[in-house]
């Protein structure tokens, strides 16, 4: 009786998902196919047992998928979503692959042998893992601490796609920040909202938000009406239920006092992103859609506002700040960021 | 007979874990084997009736631990110990001072002729603290409370280098104070 | 006076009660978030279920340049400290051990999750899980005061440290009416002390999993074990303390202590599911400067109940 | 007979955190041994208080100051090796040893390197 595969029949995965830039529809797709099988996104490579990307991974986005794909642990399975239309089809063959318990052993011995192997000849170095030790800097407080360069990177859940921040970073204070671009696509920047319903848009970036705001079930819910939108459903029922959604979400006082005073653009930057985190997520709301934040100079004047919105904030408020200013990076095609402070 | 036996576990213990403090290199494995000394102490302390005080030692170790913990990692050098480097200075004068101390210590425990007890412990000792604290020992009680507002205020004084001028202006008239993380209530 | 101390056959009971009102949490989150995303609720109550199996089926990681003695300790400890703590609340009339200060040693051992987190945090050698850890730290420091007084206002109402006689102090009226403030600030600090809901931020999505973010496999498994089981800890622990214990008309003490067990613990995943995230910056002030003063001044109230009664 | 072995546990505590307090350098490991110590004294309180006056509750009033006196001790501490780490970006107890407000940051060793202040 092989308990492993009688576990693994019973076991619901977890999906890491990472897009490439220009993957959005294709994102879009797995999303709404996970969440309509009861599957979870893993928040971390550690919990996933299925690496999904989403898009056309180009040269620069393989290394780091790879990365990803070496911390996943146990039975672990590696799909590709190019296209929104094969999603389905691409995560019942992953689903397959990881049942298949003989090739999941096959695997981990591999790896087991590499492992072994590695560990025999790096044995002498000094530092281990080859990890440098921290630098150090001067902090806020007038003292002098550690300093870790920590980057931000495309492999993040609820995170821009493509978009790599690289930071230094002080206890979880960012002290630099530089943005980057993985894999921006040299082609022309044809965003995938254009033609999409405008309310669409809004709840992508404002599911997006809620996840990151640590509100799992109103982001779920955010989702599961996009989806709704993009399929078309705009009957009176979906109306309701978006209806008191917005109403839900404006009206949670905890989400404003987390998000208040956060990332203040001043007048320079475009009509939409002016305010602060809170106001940027309530315009995203607005029955009449909203200043559509899919726009290619938006998103480009995002991403030159990120460094300089990110420094001396910490980590929680940086995730808040770039969910708000929710850059779409497949509209700015073949972009570097200039604004590196 | 099951008493001497959890006793003689945490007397080796503490001093065990209490010496592990000083050998082991990593920081943070260094707080925590002060943390299991503590734990051991707290034990001995229930071990002889005083429940309240040993799970009160218990209780505020752990929270100093971790507050030194914090203090740990901040200021060591390789607080994770990778790379060992030994940050003592005469270590063998420490070692015979210290054993010197002990021997003359253990000396006088001996051969001093302790007082027996004159009754039993009474029923709730916890009670009978509190009703010395609020009565006879009340100056403790008012000494302990200003003692420890004092260190507050002292400890915070020293350890921020913004005093309220930085905060609310030179004529502290500033509406909104201006740090650099805002508090939850903007005060 | 009740309160009498089981005997020895029913430590067992403690653990297998707690895992089961953790399961129920789980189940009872994982419903709450399938009716979200529009799958049938009733298909999730067998998530935590098949959660376990993926688990236990998934390979345990290591990290370079871990501290693994802390990093596994710390995830050993919050499903012990959840049952030591455990071992004060009675079911129905008896608790396992009805220690004189019964109050003390059950915050003693959700103190010692702070020493659990930090250790997950710290030995798994991750950004992630160090500033995840830290967040706790914060937290901590935020929610304990307020916590410490409303212990001690149930404590002053009942004249004791021990359950039982907390319990027993509530016979007219229970504590959850005679001091809402510190009721309240108990449901607070008790989400505060299990990591859960809108004070998840230690183990938050926004730092990929925080403080568990290189855990997987039994590991992981462990972790969330201790956590639900914590979590309901915190919820059985408001029963004595607040909602008078196992009183209550016809129904025998131990299934009214389980009852108003469950509708704590439903109330806490409710919240848990409804409401966003708080950020400790903000929530640190808001602790220090209101839920103090709240809970110093229900206590002055209750020690003059006390005195005028 | 216990009394003893409770006061030998306790000269034990004290004498490990001596040598810590005596044998480290930096100021934290140094404070480290003072909890020890701490830790000693509070053994002793509660050993005496059961076994020679149990009946007056002095003993565990010495135990509550000693308590209190380890969370003023630690708080001090770390203010001052805070003021300490900003004023001379040091925490070795060597370097202060002076109260002369000698070096700013990067003044880092070199005892007694005064004079380019």
């Amino acid at each position: 009786m092989d308990v492993t595969g009688w576990l693994l029949r019973r076991a619901v995965p977890r999906a890491f998902v990472v897009t490439a830039v220009g993957g959005t529809g294709a994102r879009l797709a797995v999303e709404a196919e996970l969440r309509e099988r009861g599957w979870y996104e893993a928040a971390s490579p550690a919990e996933a047992d299925m690496l999904v990307a989403c898009g056309h991974p180009c040269a620069e986005l393989s290394p780091v998928l790879d990365r990803v794909w070496d911390q996943m642990p146990g039975p672990r399975v590696r799909a590709a979503a190019a296209a929104p239309e094969r999603a389905a089809g691409v995560l019942d063959r992953a689903r397959a692959e990881l049942l298949d318990t003989a090739a999941q052993r096959r695997d981990a011995e591999e790896r087991d042998g590499a492992a072994r192997g590695r560990a025999r000849e790096e044995g002498g170095e000094d530092m281990p893992g080859g990890l440098p030790m921290a630098d150090r800097g001067e902090d806020r407080d007038g003292l002098t601490l550690d300093r870790l360069h920590v980057s931000l990177g495309p492999a993040l859940p609820a995170w821009p796609a493509g978009l790599s921040l690289s930071t230094v970073v002080q206890g979880d204070v960012v002290q630099e920040a530089r943005v980057r671009l993985v894999g921006a696509r040299e082609g022309g920047s044809s965003s995938f909202w254009e033609g999409k319903p405008a309310r669409a848009a809004s709840l992508d970036a404002a599911q997006n938000l809620l996840a990151v705001a640590g509100w799992p079930a109103a982001a779920l819910e955010g989702r599961r009406l996009r989806d709704a939108l993009l399929r078309g459903e705009d009957g009176p029922r979906t109306r309701e239920r978006l209806r008191r959604w917005t109403l839900r979400v404006r009206r949670s006082r905890l989400l404003r006092w987390a998000t208040a005073g956060l990332g203040e653009a001043d007048g320079r930057a475009p009509a939409g992103l002016r305010g602060d985190v809170a106001d940027r997520w309530s315009r995203w709301l607005d029955p009449d859609g909203g200043f559509p934040p899919y726009r290619a100079d938006a998103s480009r004047a995002a991403l030159d506002l990120l460094p300089g919105l990110v420094i001396g904030q910490e980590l929680a408020a940086v995730r808040l700040i770039v969910a708000s200013l929710a850059p779409d990076t497949g509209a700015v095609g073949a972009y570097a960021p200039g604004g590196s402070a | 007979m099951t008493e001497t036996v959890v006793f003689a576990v945490c007397a080796v213990g503490a001093v065990a874990s209490g010496a592990a403090v000083f050998a082991v290199d990593s920081m943070a494995r260094a707080t925590f084997a002060l943390l299991a000394s503590f734990l051991f102490t707290g034990t001995a302390v229930l071990l002889l009736g005083l429940s309240y005080l040993g799970v009160l030692v218990v209780l505020m170790m752990v929270m100093e631990m971790m507050v030194m913990a914090v203090f740990m990692v901040m200021y060591m050098m390789n607080p994770a110990g990778l790379m060992p480097m030994s940050m003592v200075h005469n270590r063998n004068g420490a070692l015979a001072v210290s054993a010197g101390v002990f021997l003359l210590l253990a000396a006088g425990v001996v051969l001093v002729p302790w007082p027996e007890a004159g009754g039993a412990p009474p029923a709730d000792p916890a009670f009978a603290l509190g009703e010395a604290v609020m009565g006879r020992h009340m100056l403790v009680m008012m000494l302990v409370g200003m003692v420890l507002f004092a260190t507050m205020v002292a400890a915070t004084v020293l350890a921020t280098s913004r005093g309220r001028y930085d905060r609310y202006g030179d004529d502290l008239r500033r509406e909104h104070p201006d740090d650099p993380i805002g508090g939850g209530l903007g005060r | 006076m009740n309160g009498t101390t089981a005997p020895l056959w029913a430590a067992p009971l403690v653990p297998a009660l707690l895992l089961a009102l953790g399961y129920g949490a789980a189940a009872g989150t994982a419903a709450l978030r399938a009716r979200a995303a529009g799958a049938a609720p009733s298909a999730a109550l067998a998530a935590p279920a098949r959660e376990s199996a993926r688990l236990l089926v998934q390979r345990r990681r290591t990290v370079p340049g871990a501290d693994v003695l802390l990093w596994r300790l710390g995830g050993a400890l919050v499903p012990v400290a959840a049952v030591l703590g455990a071992l004060v609340v009675p079911l129905g009339p008896t608790a396992v051990s009805d220690l004189s200060v019964g109050v003390v040693w059950f915050n003693a051992m959700e103190v010692l999750v702070w020493a659990a987190l930090w250790m997950l945090g710290w030995g798994s050698n991750s950004v992630w899980g160090l500033v995840g850890g830290y967040r706790f730290l914060v937290q901590g420091l935020s929610y304990e005061l307020p916590h410490m007084f409303a212990l001690t206002c149930a404590a002053l109402g009942a004249g004791s440290l021990r359950v039982g006689d907390v319990v027993a102090a509530q016979e007219q009226v229970w504590f959850a009416a005679l001091m809402p403030a510190a009721f309240a600030v108990y449901l607070v600090s008790a989400m505060a002390m299990a990591f859960w809901g809108p004070f998840g931020a230690p183990v938050g999505r926004d730092l990929a999993g925080g403080a568990v973010a290189e855990l997987s496999g039994v590991d992981r498994l462990v972790l969330g074990v201790g956590r639900y089981m914590f979590l309901a800890l915190v919820a059985a622990m408001a029963v004595p303390l607040f909602l008078g214990g196992d009183a209550g008309p016809l129904l025998p003490g131990w299934v009214w202590t389980l009852a108003k067990t469950a509708g704590v613990l439903g109330l806490l995943v409710w919240l848990g599911h409804r409401l966003p995230a708080v950020r400790m910056d903000r929530f640190a002030e808001a602790a220090w400067v209101v839920l103090v003063p709240v809970t110093l001044l229900q206590a002055l109230a209750v020690a003059v109940y006390v005195l005028v009664r | 007979m216990m009394l003893e072995a409770y006061l030998l546990l306790a000269a034990a505590l004290f004498s490990v955190g001596l040598f810590g307090a005596l044998s480290q350098q930096s100021v934290v490991m140094v404070m480290m041994g003072l909890e020890l110590m701490v830790n000693a004294v509070i053994v002793t309180a509660a050993a005496l208080w059961l076994y020679t006056s149990p009946q007056s509750p002095d003993g565990q009033v010495l135990v509550l100051v000693a308590v209190t006196a380890m969370a003023v001790e630690m708080a001090m501490g770390f203010a001052v090796t805070t003021a300490l780490f900003r004023a001379r970006d040091v925490d070795m107890v060597d370097m202060a040893a002076d109260l002369a407000d000698r070096g700013g940051p990067g003044d880092h060793g070199g005892h007694g390197g005064g004079g380019e202040r």
